[in-house]
């Protein structure tokens, strides 16, 4: 069985693992990561979206040992020192979640989008978003609270 | 998913011969893509077959018999089905074939086949499985095609490989044959880079006839009477034997059908 | 849904993972995994061993090599489409990368892998095809150039032989005067494109002189449509060019599938190829 | 606080800070947010597939690939020898006491409610069927040792078309045949309605075969101490799942408990007692582990219930200035291959409402239930309204391109006017307030219908390839289920109630318990704002419990836009008990009357007097109970159970423009604008984001969402690749904007929302595309409006209907 390194969420990890484990299976089963939730078998639904090396990934969709070696944040890890990412809090306060389910992906591809555009317009919000699916929000309230979430990250860095 | 392909072609050589080629089972069988021959006693012969295209890989074992089969009229049937090796998927299949002498000592030969398959590949929209019907029947008729004029050669059977693997089946432009015609509205495995070779696409996604079902018992059915005793047989229904008991709150959740007092009343 | 089991091999040279290909014809490449992660989780795919070859140097990266850029076939869609090479130097291709599934996707992705699989509904082949690109598989015995005309065998078939491997593609470059626009078609922005039509124009005086015009997903493998484009050769850029795309479903075979039949297929590889070429003529 | 006569405990809580100021009103129509959101925008998430218990194993089904076919062998033997595997069985092994899956919506006389195994044992009847199941230390091994099932089956004809199963001479799906069901309403004289009527529309409109797909898949665990059992399950309905399973299984209710931990959506697809939830149960107790089943998405696609599914035949005769005389619906219902829980009740949930906002004098409602070989259909968000709505709606779109006038006109001719509430329709429900005309002139003032229609001539008279199309949808739907008064007139027992208790606790703070049971609702922050107005305590200071059915031992659950209309109305009520004993007490400790006594922003002021107690203070006194009034208990906690005298009828106006590219059949929203009335809103936010979800499902029905079967009635839509959800970059923005007429059917004047958004936008879309290309001789294009279906329609081939 080969075995991984792993850095989830800042703790670093030595796991033996088939070669067929999905990396969303390591998280949730493995090492109790159970923020980053499953949807779909076919990479459509982003539910498992994580940032694997700084980048958005579906964890459905990556064997454990590809990643190994490599990075990776979670919805749990996104925070710092309790409290909440820009992004989880202008979720909050746009009302951009109802159950909840599709909230770990989409945040993290939330934040991919911005790495790209920083104040990013609906449409180019809408299409970095092309790969989450929610079916509660009809995402008005989604593309708000990721406009929202821009504008506190970009004055994030102008404050800091 | 059911799919429907008709192949027609001639062969340069008498029809008795290339019926004598079509009953051959250990021969005609390796024209299949995939196909290996396991045993082979009376009319029945079981195997499996794996079919691959890319990534994608589906192993079924199964059986195929002969059925139908008149030498007289050079037409015989075979009726194979299986099941995946290593999925719930089954696979099923009725090849027709009918041979006709034509001018000049060779014989027309047409295949009707049919197959269905259900489970995992056949749940796509994508048409995996037209994908894979198409090309495997295009190939199972040019490599008859093929062997039914090879007998022509006097080849030794060793010549064919017994257990045909997709990679060793010649693809229709290396078969020795002048023209195994596709009928109207079938399509050659044609190199793709000359698409303007290829036909229509020949794909009919018919339901089978099937037989009239067998009556026979089935689940418990009941028709509904009064609302208490539907209340009851609700619970009949459900199945466990400490009932009685239960009646009134079964009687409650039976007025989940909270639109029920509305339709009575409209019905009268 | 859960893969079946496999071994597992990250190669540590392209010549170890040749190998094992060569060894093994039930073996299975792995670059990025997006589409074949989904394959084994169906358990539609059995590979006995997956060769991942994501970790091999040389293979990623794009290069302007003078007359054509080189893209390594590891490079991830997301690099391929912000590449300033692959942008200044074949635009299609970052505009018809842009477009396969989305970000997360993009991020895992390789060029390479996406060619290999050879799915005609796949945006890129078309595109490789249009562009006259070169593939080069590498093997035991060497490096092999693989014009793409000759590259998409059928449906989820390439012309690689067991042992080889996609190493990287030649993009040549068109020079001055061209333009390009990929025109995907799909019911939702996550779908496979029923048609898309990647087309490259050289315009001069207002006349088209040559035309490239790739189509996905109207055949068992990518298809130019070389009707259209000897149709259009000399044509004013206006009115003329409608009639001229009229041939883009000629010698196609499009699937009948879920989401179109052949004949809307059809119907539409001429539309979409009309605005295609309108706009990456630059018509107005 | 210095007043309080504490002992030591009392001291601490007092000295802690812990005891708020009560607060003023305002909480109700605040735009809170969300209490439940950190814990979900965090990942300290309690979707039951994360839970784990110790000794856990996993359970895996092997389903039937076969739409139709007899099991003619099962052998789980190979797979027994697996490592890693703890056991497996078939149907049959479970045939002596798995029962049979209710059905608890007998809907007519005539009902077959055919015999339904959790577990199939001699006959599978639709592609997804589970025949035999594998249990193993991980899903790993589990998925493994599935393979090595063998099944045989022997293959029966698949009836996969309604009409054609209603065919004498047709293969059967039971034995008893392929009827479910047949009813007929009627009220009028239809036949004279019609008789002479100058304009007759005559329509058939096909909803679609939908799959619920909420974002969670199902997932149960069960596990047992060999004498009380728990079930998790992702289940909108965990206290009537709690009866049910009690009633299948054998296992006595008071032993076994239920969870609804949290619920990652439901839209009607976790109103269901499902095989998995009995199965696991029965596999805990025979295996005395814990069991865990995970769904995955191709399998839920395959066997989570599905939605619509009718041949709506409707027909509409009117005067020659547009007045409706009558209205006649047939429909047939495919109900798949069996009954669940309501299955055939669907259809019949939109009995009452094909006549809609409209006055009429005849209407006559006829319903055919058909078994199909499908996975039986059942509730999905909105549930037979939908379907009602469509077809009455996209008819008055026909009646008024009949007529020539325009969409709006013929609904004003025809619709109850304000001043006409409480209103009887024809079909006897009483609509107890509404205002259509308020809604729609809002509605028409920030879509910018004139401005948009005269860009639509404009585009039509230049003949451009992209024509604009202009839909409307005037729509009301019934809600807050349901009446148990009028079920027990039907005889019928309760059934329509909802429980709420509020707990007070010593230091002020405040648990509210609703036997609604919340996936993404809001419930705990709206049920907060009502108590914290109720009670005068601050909104923080509450908390809400719900989905347990030991914590919540009473409830009815969350479906049909119920929650608030009843569950809602049911906490508000405990919370005047409590204030009830409070009053009591602060008399007391007051020396007053009870009647001298004002309750005010959470504190008993005596009358002209500075006096008061807080409501806080009175629950710490009834804690420590040192000077409790005779016959009054050491508690202010109070439940109630609400149960309403009718239904709550919502409404509004939906206006939707698309352009429709005649070139390709691509249709694409350009504005959509929503103006609902749903009464008295607790809090705007969660509305509006209840209204934004709905619409777009019902868009997503109306362009994109289909479920196919194909002949031999494989599902070829079993992943997401091909059940195509639109995601952020396929749907606009909606302009949602509300009227606001109070219910009069409850003290909080609200109507519900949950379905409002999804019933009103089908049409509308639909609307939107066949006034685009009417002018091209469509009149009607089948749902989901495809490229290749409006481009069919455009060309007059199949997929559209021409005039």
């Amino acid at each position: 069985m080969p075995r991984i390194t792993i850095t989830v969420d800042g703790i670093r990890y030595e796991e033996d693992v088939e070669p067929r484990l999905l990396l969303v299976h390591l998280l949730r089963e493995r090492l109790g990561k159970t923020g980053t939730p499953i949807g779909c078998d076919t990479s459509n639904c982003g539910a498992c979206t994580v940032m694997l090396d700084g980048r958005s990934a579906k964890s459905c969709s990556v064997l454990a040992v590809q990643a190994d070696g490599c990075d990776v944040v979670t919805i749990e890890g996104l925070g710092a020192d309790g409290s909440m990412h820009p992004m989880q809090r202008a979720f909050h306060e746009e009302h951009a979640l109802q159950c909840g389910y599709c909230t770990p992906g989409m945040v993290m591809a939330a934040i991919d989008l911005l790495r790209d555009d920083p104040d990013p317009s609906e449409e180019t919000i809408r299409h970095g978003l092309e790969g989450n699916l929610c079916r509660c929000t009809g995402y008005c309230n989604i593309v708000r609270a990721v406009k929202r979430g821009a504008q506190e990250m970009g004055q994030e860095v102008r404050t800091s | 998913m059911a799919m429907r392909f008709e192949h027609e072609f001639t062969v340069p050589v008498p029809v008795e011969q290339a019926w004598a080629v079509l009953l051959d089972v250990e021969r005609v069988a390796p024209c299949l893509p995939g196909a290996t021959l396991d045993v082979f006693e009376g009319d029945e012969f079981t195997g499996r077959m794996k079919v691959k295209v890319g990534p994608i890989t589906v192993t079924y074992r199964g059986s195929a018999r002969f059925e139908d089969v008149d030498k007289d009229s050079h037409t015989l049937t075979i009726k194979g089905s299986g099941k995946e090796a290593r999925g719930a998927g089954t696979a099923s299949a009725t090849v027709k074939a009918r041979l006709t002498p034509a001018a000049g000592g060779t014989t027309a030969v047409a295949v009707e086949t049919s197959f269905q398959v259900t489970g995992r590949p056949a749940q796509f929209g994508r048409g995996v499985m037209a994908e894979v019907g198409q090309k495997l029947i295009d190939r199972f008729a040019a490599s008859l095609a093929g062997l039914l004029a090879e007998s022509s050669h006097e080849t030794p059977l060793a010549a064919q490989p017994p257990a045909a693997t997709e990679a060793q089946v010649p693809t229709p432009a290396e078969v020795p044959v002048e023209a195994p015609v596709p009928a109207a509205g079938a399509v050659a495995t044609g190199g793709p880079a000359t698409p303007g070779a290829a036909g229509e696409r020949h794909l009919t996604a018919v339901p089978e006839p099937e037989p009239e079902p067998e009556l026979r018992p089935a689940g418990t059915l009941r028709t509904s009477r009064s609302p208490d005793e539907e209340a009851l047989d609700l619970l009949e229904i459900a199945g466990a034997p400490l009932l009685k008991r239960l009646a009134p709150v079964a009687g409650a959740l039976v007025a989940l059908a909270f639109a029920i007092w509305l339709i009575r009343r409209l019905m009268r | 849904m859960i893969p079946a089991r496999f071994d597992y091999l990250r190669a540590g040279s392209l010549e170890e993972a040749c190998q094992a290909l060569a060894a093994d014809e039930d073996a299975k490449v792995i670059a990025g995994g997006q589409s074949l992660l989904p394959l084994l989780r169906l358990r539609l795919s059995y590979p006995t061993t997956l060769v991942d070859i994501g970790r091999l140097p040389g293979l990623s990266g794009v290069e302007d090599r003078g007359d054509h850029v080189h893209i390594g076939a590891m490079t991830t869609h997301d690099e391929v489409m912000r590449s300033p090479v692959v942008n200044a130097a074949c635009p299609l291709v970052a505009m018809a990368t842009a477009t396969v599934a989305d970000p997360a996707v993009r991020h895992r992705g390789t060029f390479g892998g996406s060619l290999a699989h050879g799915d005609p509904a796949g945006d890129l082949p078309a595109v490789v095809l249009a562009l006259d690109g070169v593939l080069v598989a590498r093997s035991e015995r060497g490096e092999r150039d693989i014009p793409a005309a000759e590259f998409f065998v059928d449906y989820l078939e390439s012309s690689l032989r067991p042992g080889e491997i996609l190493a990287g593609v030649r993009i040549p470059k068109l020079g001055e005067g061209w333009g390009y626009h990929y025109e995907k078609f799909h019911r939702t922005a996550q779908a496979w494109a029923i048609v898309g039509v990647a087309a490259a124009v050289r315009r001069s005086n207002g006349a088209i002189q040559e035309a490239r015009v790739g189509l996905t997903n109207m055949g068992s493998t990518p298809l130019r449509a070389r009707a259209v484009e000897a149709a259009l050769r000399g044509v004013e850029v206006g009115e003329q060019v409608r009639p001229a795309c009229e041939a883009a479903a000629e010698g196609t075979s499009p699937p009948a599938d879920l989401h179109a039949q052949p004949d809307y297929r059809r119907h539409l590889a001429k539309v979409l190829t009309y605005r295609a070429i309108g706009k990456a003529a630059g018509a107005p | 606080m210095t007043e309080l006569d504490a002992g030591l405990v009392g001291e601490q809580i007092a000295e802690s800070g812990q005891i708020a100021e009560p607060t003023g009103r305002g909480e109700i129509g605040r735009a809170r947010r969300r209490k439940e959101d950190a814990r979900l925008l965090t990942g300290h998430t309690r979707w039951t597939d994360n839970l784990q218990q110790p000794g856990m194993v996993q359970v895996m089904f092997l389903r039937s690939p076969m739409a139709h076919a007899r099991i003619t062998r099962v052998d789980v033997s190979a797979a027994k020898e697996l490592p890693g595997v703890l056991a497996a069985f078939s149907g049959r092994d479970f045939a002596d006491e798995q029962g049979s899956l209710p059905c608890a919506w007998p809907v007519s006389e005539d009902i077959v409610i055919p015999d339904h195994p959790p577990m199939a044992v001699s006959e599978v009847r639709y592609v997804g069927e589970a025949v035999a199941c594998v249990v193993a230390t991980d899903r790993y091994r589990a998925a493994d040792a599935l393979e090595a099932v063998e099944v045989d089956y022997e293959p029966l004809p698949a009836v996969m078309d309604m009409h054609d199963a209603l065919t004498p001479g047709s293969p059967k799906v039971h034995e008893s045949g392929n009827k479910a069901f047949s009813t007929t309403i009627t009220s009028g004289d239809v036949e004279a309605a019609f008789r002479d009527a100058p304009v007759v529309i005559d329509r058939t409109y096909i909803q679609q075969r939908l799959i619920p797909s909420a974002m969670e898949p199902r997932a149960v665990l069960a596990s047992t101490d060999g004498d009380t059992f728990t079930l998790w399950s992702s289940t909108q309905i965990p206290h009537v799942l709690r009866v049910m399973l009690a009633v299948t299984t054998g296992i006595p209710e008071h032993r076994l408990r239920v969870i609804a931990p949290d619920v990652g959506g439901g839209f009607g697809s976790k109103l269901q007692v499902t095989a998995e939830e009995v199965l696991c149960l029965l596999l805990t107790r025979r295996l005395g582990r814990p069991v865990k089943w995970s769904e995955s998405r191709s399998e839920g696609n395959l066997t989570v219930h599905h939605g619509r599914d009718q041949i709506q035949h409707i027909r509409l005769a009117a005067e020659a200035d547009g007045r409706i005389r009558g209205l006649r619906v047939e429909l047939l219902a495919d109900m798949g291959a069996y009954l669940m829980l309501v299955t055939p009740g669907v259809p019949m949930l939109g009995a009452s409402m094909f006549n809609a906002i409209y006055k009429m004098d005849a209407y006559e409602f006829a319903c055919t239930g058909v078994f199909t070989t499908k996975m039986p259909t059942d509730a999905y968000r909105g549930a037979g309204r939908p379907e009602a709505t469509f077809a009455i709606e996209r008819v008055m779109d026909e009646l008024a391109a009949e007529l020539g006038i325009d969409p709006l006109e013929a609904r004003r001719r025809n619709w109850i006017r304000h001043d006409e509430f409480p209103y009887t329709t024809i079909s006897g429900l009483t609509y107890d307030s509404g205002n259509y005309e308020a809604a729609t002139e809002r509605a028409m003032a920030l879509f910018g219908y004139d401005k948009l229609r005269a860009e639509q001539a404009d585009r039509r008279d230049r003949g451009d390839p992209v024509q604009l199309g202009i839909g409307v949808s005037t729509y009301t739907e019934m809600c807050g289920l349901a009446p148990s008064r009028l079920l027990g007139m039907a005889n019928y027992g309760a059934g329509g109630w909802e429980h709420g208790s509020v707990r007070m606790l010593p230091t002020g703070k405040v648990e509210v318990i609703t036997g609604t049971s919340p996936h993404g609702q809001g419930h705990v922050t709206s049920w907060s704002q009502i108590a914290a107005d109720a009670l005068g305590v601050p909104f923080d200071d509450i908390t809400v419990l719900h989905g347990d059915t030991a914590v919540a031992h009473k409830g009815m659950d969350t479906y049909g836009s119920r929650s608030l209309v009843i569950g809602g109305v049911a906490v508000l009520q405990a919370c005047e008990k409590v204030k009830d004993k409070a009053r009591k007490l602060a008399a007391h400790l007051l020396e007053c009357s009870p009647d001298d006594l004002e309750f005010e922003a959470g504190a008993f002021k005596v009358r002209g007097t500075g006096a008061s107690k807080t409501i806080q203070e009175l629950a710490f006194a009834a804690f420590t109970a040192h000077d409790l009034p005779e016959g009054v208990e050491a508690r202010l906690d109070s439940d109630a159970t609400f149960d309403p005298d009718n239904y709550s009828f919502p409404h509004g106006t939906h206006l939707c423009a698309v352009e429709v590219d005649t070139e390709t059949g691509m249709v694409k929203i350009r504005s959509y604008v929503a103006v609902d009335d749903v009464g008295k809103v607790i809090n705007p936010l969660i509305v509006e984001g209840q209204v934004h979800g709905g619409i777009a499902q019902g868009v997503a029905q109306a362009l994109f969402e289909e479920a196919v079967y194909d002949a031999d009635g494989n599902l070829l839509t079993a992943t997401m690749a091909d059940y195509l959800l639109p995601s952020a970059a396929d749907l606009p923005t909606f302009t949602t904007d509300r009227t606001e007429t109070p219910s009069t059917g409850n003290p909080l004047g609200v109507k519900g929302v949950g379905e409002a958004g999804t019933i009103a936008s089908t049409p509308a879309v639909v609307n939107a595309v066949v006034d685009a290309l009417r002018p091209r001789g469509v009149r009607d294009v089948q749902m989901p409006c495809t490229p290749e279906r409006v481009w069919r329609a455009v060309q007059g081939t199949r997929g559209g209907v021409r005039s």
